[in-house]
């Protein structure tokens, strides 16, 4: 029997990359959720402009549930390169709708799914003359021929291709028509709808759609951040972009066209981090954003922020590693990497925003720890969270909240006579005090720089300052500590011994995961960590658990050599569950390993299709 | 050889310059560099045309790499803040720290190995977007602290102090520098200070990127026989092309050249620099012609010194970023922080 | 009563940077060795090249404990801008020898110590006319004055004056001067020789005294490299510059000049790695020398190696980070960046030799091991290894011994028509073949990348070929962890329960320490780690003791997180014990941390002096 | 416009050359760059190029940074060895090779954004050093893979596809490369093959440094109107300096020539160039001239293409360093590791 479900299903377009088929499929997606359906929709595209493999995929969930599920129930297969493995992929009982304009022999298909040929190409052949329209076209029309089979309510289409080319009003009209040929054609055609369909709800709620980037590129807006120096990487480059954009929106004065921003594309990574320093140590909030590459050539002058103490602020969206490994695919792998940046003796602070929503919360609160601790901040995103739209709460901002600028001995201080020393533990929390460059004519001005100084700034070769200062550090890691974002927990309906650790974009499939385990009478208590150093929160959690099952998203359980070393547990507690092949984690993976290995499963695994 | 414009009365040490400050307020922690290196003269020379442009100390910004050259900006201008970065990346931090704040006085001071080497990208490139900072580099041809390697610039066929030669073609930076879009470019020499304050006022009175390539013996390393950057040898091979006074609108010096003819310029302050020509019929605002003398004497394994080449109505950065003419680092949350409302509007957008 | 001791006590010379008396303490210590007492000379210098405070020490050692022991037993104090301070640092009992010729009043001296002063610069300005004179042979002079002071043949500090300037033979005979002006001087002025002493021996025996960057240099030169790129870098511009010496006398043709290596300075360090990957891609060894910040600059090339599978040696001689810290002076804190170079999932095989002659060894055995693993391999040197001499055994190589190219498939093998895959675990060990570029006019060609490939070297962007490579990676390094040099293991006297782990340049330390400790009737197994990964040696040793010390030299116990992470050792069996002030570790600080913290250690600790 | 020797007969596609092997020979995987990509012209003219001199393809050792022209070398030359590195850095890794084996034939491929941006400093330093090779920058004045980015060499004024104009100043590349020491520097056009082939075929036959900045239209980002490196902009302003025939000692190829004088120069391997002037009277064997001709043209939007100077004397880095003339990765044990008695000798000498 066909799979039945409303509301619930995935749905998985194969295109060609540079066809244009992006926007069509956006425009699907969102459909779905001015139904009220929540959605999870994620790209998966190619390291390349135009002509490879690029697929969409929209899982439909009722249920809320917004990581990626695995499997697609109907295969949109418009690339005719990869249309057998498509086909491979859908699940027994699935859809399989395709262009028959070519036929295609019976031996390509299979019977265990309901086929849907519908002649696209034929169709925009006959209905438009120029090439390029043909083929922009075609790609509406799937999207109408989709809304048939799927129930989705046609206007809700065509109010959303209204809002879309508002201002280019002449394009609307040929984009409705072609989306009815579609509909028309299609439900002509075959049985409408099928055993999968969308029904209106509202499961939505006043939930946005946005992409983890844009967020986080909104969050700096939002924290104040008035330089940004980066360097383009996929899939950090819309980081950067979304904060010009939002700033030329909004801090650009509508009188003189004079920007209260400086953006600048610098020739690399290293010159980024570098104007970064220079307008930290300056007393401007700067950041950069970038990728496992650029954070690999970043590295000495983390170090430098780290030991001269200079506020900045780093999004890291990480890709599959090592080296180039897969620029378009998604791991959490550069934890370490971060958390131990350049030679010699380091630590630093690391928040992991599990998505578009605390995306814009930590772009925002990183500007404040970074002049609150005057170091290095990490907002470690990845390509999931950072290039595909994530359905979330709106982004809040409360208009009491004031920029924490951290201990800056301003021009009045210093006239009072108040004493400064650059590296002087006045609080007994390891954070000195900073004068900002040009503050006073007299006093103040000190001298910054990577060797290593005694408390007032001067340098010195000697052993003891050099280990003072270097404890200092340490007890403002402490500090850190307790400032950060704590982990959130969540707990299992029944008390357990089973805890499990996760991440960044893991959230969503972890949340599911708990429900799936907890369906099969395995209750698992969730710590979601949001910030390295890690609270002391992590280290009861860890405790209060016999095991501890560590999920992420790279091959050396990078996190869970931290949670070692930062709070000394004993690695036989802490199981490592590592998803690394580039795809989002899902929650039928996370289900099945810590299944396979939890101490308190005792039912038989069934075999399945995991991704 | 230049001649520089001689006060009609000798200025003693605590004298206060227009702003009250003296000579001692310009100065800075004692020099830890070998004795009689040239980078010392420099920090002199700088000391002084702060002092004499009467620039506030706590309004300049001094910036460096790594290297003995790098390390000088300690041994200057005690009351400014500095920045002793990592090597050959100071250009990166400089445009940050200018980004952040357009209203200090940014001096970047370098060495060949920091500019030439590893810093030769960065280098570039800040010429390239018009920084407005004075750009110096103290070119000793060797890397000083690492004791006397070869530096990018150090000509071929230049002797180590080993005895070895030199097999690859040296970098000229003042070259580099026109190419990539410095509008203020000269080379001075470490010995010969009146040549070099002037040059060091006028860029400090430049719009933009000023680059001054200094050629500065270092004694340990690169001061013998056979070297083209020891004094004996750049005293010998120096054609200067101008001598300049720079003159405020405040205090006009009074000149007496010994040769040549003059020209006054009017820089884009209200200030102006009087040209003195010297050894050839150079004109300073022809790129090609800069690029060509450079050439021509390079041949000759002369060295060129003097103002190169001046562009006073360069853009510079934040001109080109339309950057707003407050500081970003004194704007308030109420200026940079949209607020609930427009978030709303975003939200909105994202459904 | 003043220090006793026959070849055994610290002498300290304090000097000024540039003012040539680096040659006449050298030639101090080497009169030592001559007699056939065994020394541990070491630098203390400044990141600068003249006119600031320079320390030399000898510690003058008859039971041959090479490492830094702490204290001074006289000082011979000849810069006046340190005079107080080293004054202060003479052990009660002790010895100041210094330049009276301009009067110093009682109170900058001591009544505990015995005060030797000599008018040398009145003697030199008596003796000499040229200044530059007068400073250089005042250096000879106070050589003459220890030889009778210490009782120092001098007929030795003779001969080695005659082979010092042997070519330059004017200077003979001015300098025998000096030194029998400071000689006969000092006879007729005080008592000699002292209570501490210098006596004939042979406990030096054939042992060499060398820099472990001169012997890291001359292994690269029996190891096969053909080319170097470097960039200068204190501490290790000596090893580029050892390499350049040796080959300039070994590998250059007689006949035509022609020289058998490449050697370029590079314009920074990421060109000197990308030359070295270059170089081990076309198969030839190659090798860079470079410290921390260096180590930060090469990683993204060093991601790129291990991915790509580059064979290719790094030394990293190690200094005082993090960013420039402190250049001049000695630690262990590159160790995580060098392990976990590159963002992204990595791991890297890391040689610790313990000196100069594992310097030699590790130095030409990396070589074989880069071309056999196929990845880069660190040698981890530090500044005390690397620039100060250590008296070590001499040099060994077997002449019978064959370089080891690992697994490169020749033109006749794929001739031969036999099967080449880049990336194919044929032998299960997860080393797969290579060939050298230019092989075979047909068939062997690959391409190679840091993007993820199939194990053809085809391109992919694919989720499983990435996995499988990337599990193959992992296969590799549990070969590694065979291949590698094993822990070795110095047992004590006494079963015991407690085990020390250190490595590199703590080696000499430690030794001592442990017979300081025996000798309180604290037992404790010592083991040297050689290389990372660990070998199953390391394990059985941690499970075998129930308290384990890990002595480092660096602030985070950065070994420490490897062998939690590798073998998933419990931290709370791991006891940190760490040095990281720049000084090298010495025997004291590590019996006074020992027993401070050892569960085995019941005797009250008496407060003395540790450096 | 140029003009292509054409040979007297059509060459069939799989007809021989001199080594046996036909033009299917030097090709590579299937391109995925988008359709009608200038790179893809340029890897085509390469493969024309090597196929024409009879290089044995795997003599040939192909190198990139990263970037859609950093892709090319996957889809040419199937037969050779090649290594798509790390971003900006080809030139440290094909100097590298080289110095492990002088005896392939090296070609370095890369991208405007990877050669004058993140790569500026080792470019410039591998042309100082004279590394034999040939490094084609397949110019387009935009990050291609990154979608769009102005990069260094887009002009100032030029529009982004977005509308926005470029506000920083080009780097010119090949003033770049002629400053740096470059013996051989050339300017190609994707959209002319003919004059393009034998600038690479001359290239491959020049040893030392040989750079060629090829511009090279990108049709996803940089092919509309307002952009300076769009196909119709380069024809429209293209100054072709000369075309060239490149002669092998082998094969002489007649030509027919349109119009003004042609000159024959010999090659230092016995091969010869045949230079046809074309727009102006330019001499190559002038670096200033090469220079002002540079600035002039850049001055009026005007793209100057053709052989723009060579130096056939050069001394590349092998000759240099002395190295000796066979490959060091072939050197055999016995001539690399001096053996037990040698170091019984250091170790004497270490008492
Ligand atoms: C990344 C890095 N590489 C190498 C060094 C070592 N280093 C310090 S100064 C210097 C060269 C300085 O030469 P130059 O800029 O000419 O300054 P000079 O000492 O000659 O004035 C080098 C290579 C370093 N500090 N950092
Ligand atoms: C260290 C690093 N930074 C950034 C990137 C992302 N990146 C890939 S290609 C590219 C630019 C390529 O531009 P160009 O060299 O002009 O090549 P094109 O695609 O235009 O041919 C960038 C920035 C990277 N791969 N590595
Ligand atoms: S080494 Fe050279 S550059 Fe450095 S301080 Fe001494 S003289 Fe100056
Ligand atoms: S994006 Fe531009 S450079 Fe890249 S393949 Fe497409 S046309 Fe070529
Ligand atoms: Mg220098
Ligand atoms: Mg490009």
């Amino acid at each position: 029997m066909p799979i039945q479900g409303v509301n619930d299903f995935v749905i998985r377009f194969a295109n060609v990359n540079g066809s244009g088929s992006a926007s069509a499929n956006l425009l699907f997606a969102r459909s779905i959720l001015r139904m009220g359906a929540p959605i999870a929709p994620r790209n998966i595209f190619p390291s390349n402009i135009q002509g490879l493999p690029t697929w969409y995929e929209v899982r439909v969930t009722a249920d809320g549930h917004l990581g990626a599920r695995g499997g697609t129930d109907i295969m949109v297969a418009m690339n005719p390169q990869t249309f057998d493995r498509d086909v491979a992929s859908i699940e027994p009982g699935g859809y399989l709708f395709y262009d028959s304009s070519r036929p295609i022999p019976a031996s390509r298909l299979r019977d265990d799914i309901l086929v849907l040929g519908m002649p696209l190409t034929d169709i925009c052949t006959r209905e438009y003359k120029e090439p390029r329209q043909r083929q922009l076209f075609k790609n509406i029309v799937y999207v109408g021929a989709l809304a048939a089979l799927l129930d989705i309510d046609i206007h809700e289409v065509e109010k959303l291709i209204g809002e879309q080319f508002k201002g280019k009003d002449r394009l609307i009209a040929p984009n409705l028509r072609a989306l009815r040929i579609g509909y028309d054609d299609c439900k002509s055609r075959f049985v409408c709808p099928l055993g999968i369909r969308v029904a209106r709800s509202d499961a939505v709620g006043n939930r946005i759609l946005a992409e983890g980037n844009f967020a986080a590129g909104l969050g700096a807006v939002y924290g104040g951040a008035t330089v940004c120096a980066w360097y383009p990487i996929t899939p950090s480059t819309s980081l950067a972009e979304a904060f010009e954009k939002n700033c030329a929106r909004l801090r650009v004065d509508r009188v003189t066209g004079e920007k209260k921003y400086a953006i600048v594309q610098a020739e690399d990574e290293i010159a980024a981090i570098g104007m970064v320093v220079g307008a930290g140590w300056n007393g401007a909030r700067a950041f950069t954003a970038t990728s496992g590459p650029g954070i690999s050539l970043m590295q000495e002058f983390l170090g430098l922020a780290y030991f001269a103490e200079i506020p900045a602020v780093l999004f890291d969206v990480q890709r599959g590693g090592p080296s180039t490994g897969m620029p378009t695919r998604t791991q959490q792998s550069d934890v370490l990497a971060c958390a131990l940046a350049s030679h010699g003796d380091t630590r630093h602070v690391l928040l992991f925003p599990d998505g578009p929503g605390e995306a814009f919360e930590f772009g925002a609160l990183a500007f404040d720890l970074a002049d609150r601790l005057q170091t290095p901040i990490f907002v470690m995103l990845d390509l999931d969270i950072g290039m595909n739209s994530h359905l979330c709460a709106p982004f809040r901002w409360d208009d009491s909240r004031k920029f924490d600028r951290g201990k800056v001995m301003s021009a009045a201080d210093l006239e009072s006579g108040r004493e400064f020393g650059r590296y002087l533990d006045v609080d007994g929390d390891g954070i000195p005090f900073r004068t900002i460059p040009g503050a006073h004519p007299t006093r103040g001005a000190f001298f910054t720089r990577g060797t290593s100084r005694d408390r007032y700034a001067r340098y010195t070769e000697e052993g003891s300052p050099y280990v003072d200062n270097m404890e200092r550090l340490l007890r403002k890691f402490d500090t850190a500590r307790k400032l950060l974002p704590r982990a959130e927990l969540r707990k299992a309906a029944q008390p357990t011994r089973i805890g499990v650790i996760h991440y960044g974009s893991s959230a969503a499939a972890m949340g599911e995961a708990a429900e799936l385990l907890a369906s099969e009478g395995v209750h698992v208590d969730a710590l979601r960590i949001r910030a390295f150093p890690f609270g002391a929160e992590v280290g009861q959690f860890i405790a209060a658990h016999e095991q501890v099952f560590v999920v992420e998203q790279n091959r050396d359980a990078q996190l869970r050599t931290l949670l070692m070393t930062d709070l000394g547990v004993d690695p036989a507690q802490l199981v490592a569950v590592l998803h690394y092949d580039g795809t989002p984690i899902t929650a039928r993976f996370i289900r099945r390993e810590i299944a396979a290995r939890s101490s308190a499963f005792a039912a038989p695994l069934t075999r399945e299709a995991v991704s | 050889m230049s001649y520089l414009a001689k006060p009609k009365f000798q200025h003693p040490a605590l004298e206060a310059n227009a702003l009250g400050f003296t000579h001692r307020d310009y100065e800075g922690a004692i020099s830890t560099l070998c004795a009689g290196c040239g980078h010392d003269s420099i920090s002199a020379a700088i000391i002084r045309a702060c002092y004499e442009l009467s620039l506030p100390p706590h309004r300049i910004a001094k910036l460096s790499g790594i290297g003995c050259s790098s390390k000088t900006p300690t041994y200057m201008l005690g009351q400014s803040h500095g920045f002793n970065s990592v090597h050959g990346r100071m250009p990166s931090v400089l445009t940050g720290a200018n980004l952040a704040n357009r209203e200090l006085i940014y001096l970047g001071v370098s060495g060949d190995g920091d500019t030439a080497s590893i810093g030769l990208g960065q280098f570039a490139h800040a010429m390239r977007r018009g920084v407005d900072m004075v750009y110096i580099v103290e070119n000793n041809g060797v890397y000083g602290l690492t004791k006397g390697q070869f530096s990018a610039t150090s000509d071929k066929g230049s002797k180590s102090k080993k005895g070895v030669d030199n097999p690859d073609s040296p970098i000229d930076l003042v070259a580099l520098a026109l190419q990539l879009g410095a509008t203020f470019v000269a080379r001075g020499f470490s010995g010969d200070k009146a040549q070099l304050v002037p040059l060091i006022k006028a860029a400090f009175e430049h719009r933009g990127a000023a680059f001054i390539d200094v050629i500065s013996p270092c004694v340990a390393f690169n001061n013998h026989e056979g070297s083209t950057k020891s004094f004996d040898y750049v005293r010998e091979h120096n054609i200067a092309l101008n001598s300049l006074d720079f003159i405020t609108g405040r205090a006009p010096i009074e000149v007496d050249y010994a040769e040549g003819e003059s020209e006054v310029v009017a820089m884009h302050d209200g200030s102006a620099i009087r040209f003195h020509k010297l050894a050839s019929d150079h004109d300073w605002r022809d790129k090609s012609a800069a690029l060509a003398v450079l050439e021509k004497h390079g041949i000759e394994g002369e060295i060129v010194t003097g103002l190169i080449y001046l562009n006073d109505e360069a853009v510079d950065l934040h001109e080109r970023l339309k950057t707003t003419s407050r500081p970003l680092n004194v704007l308030a949350e109420s200026e940079l922080c949209p607020g609930s409302k427009a978030l709303e509007a975003i939200n909105a957008s994202l459904r």
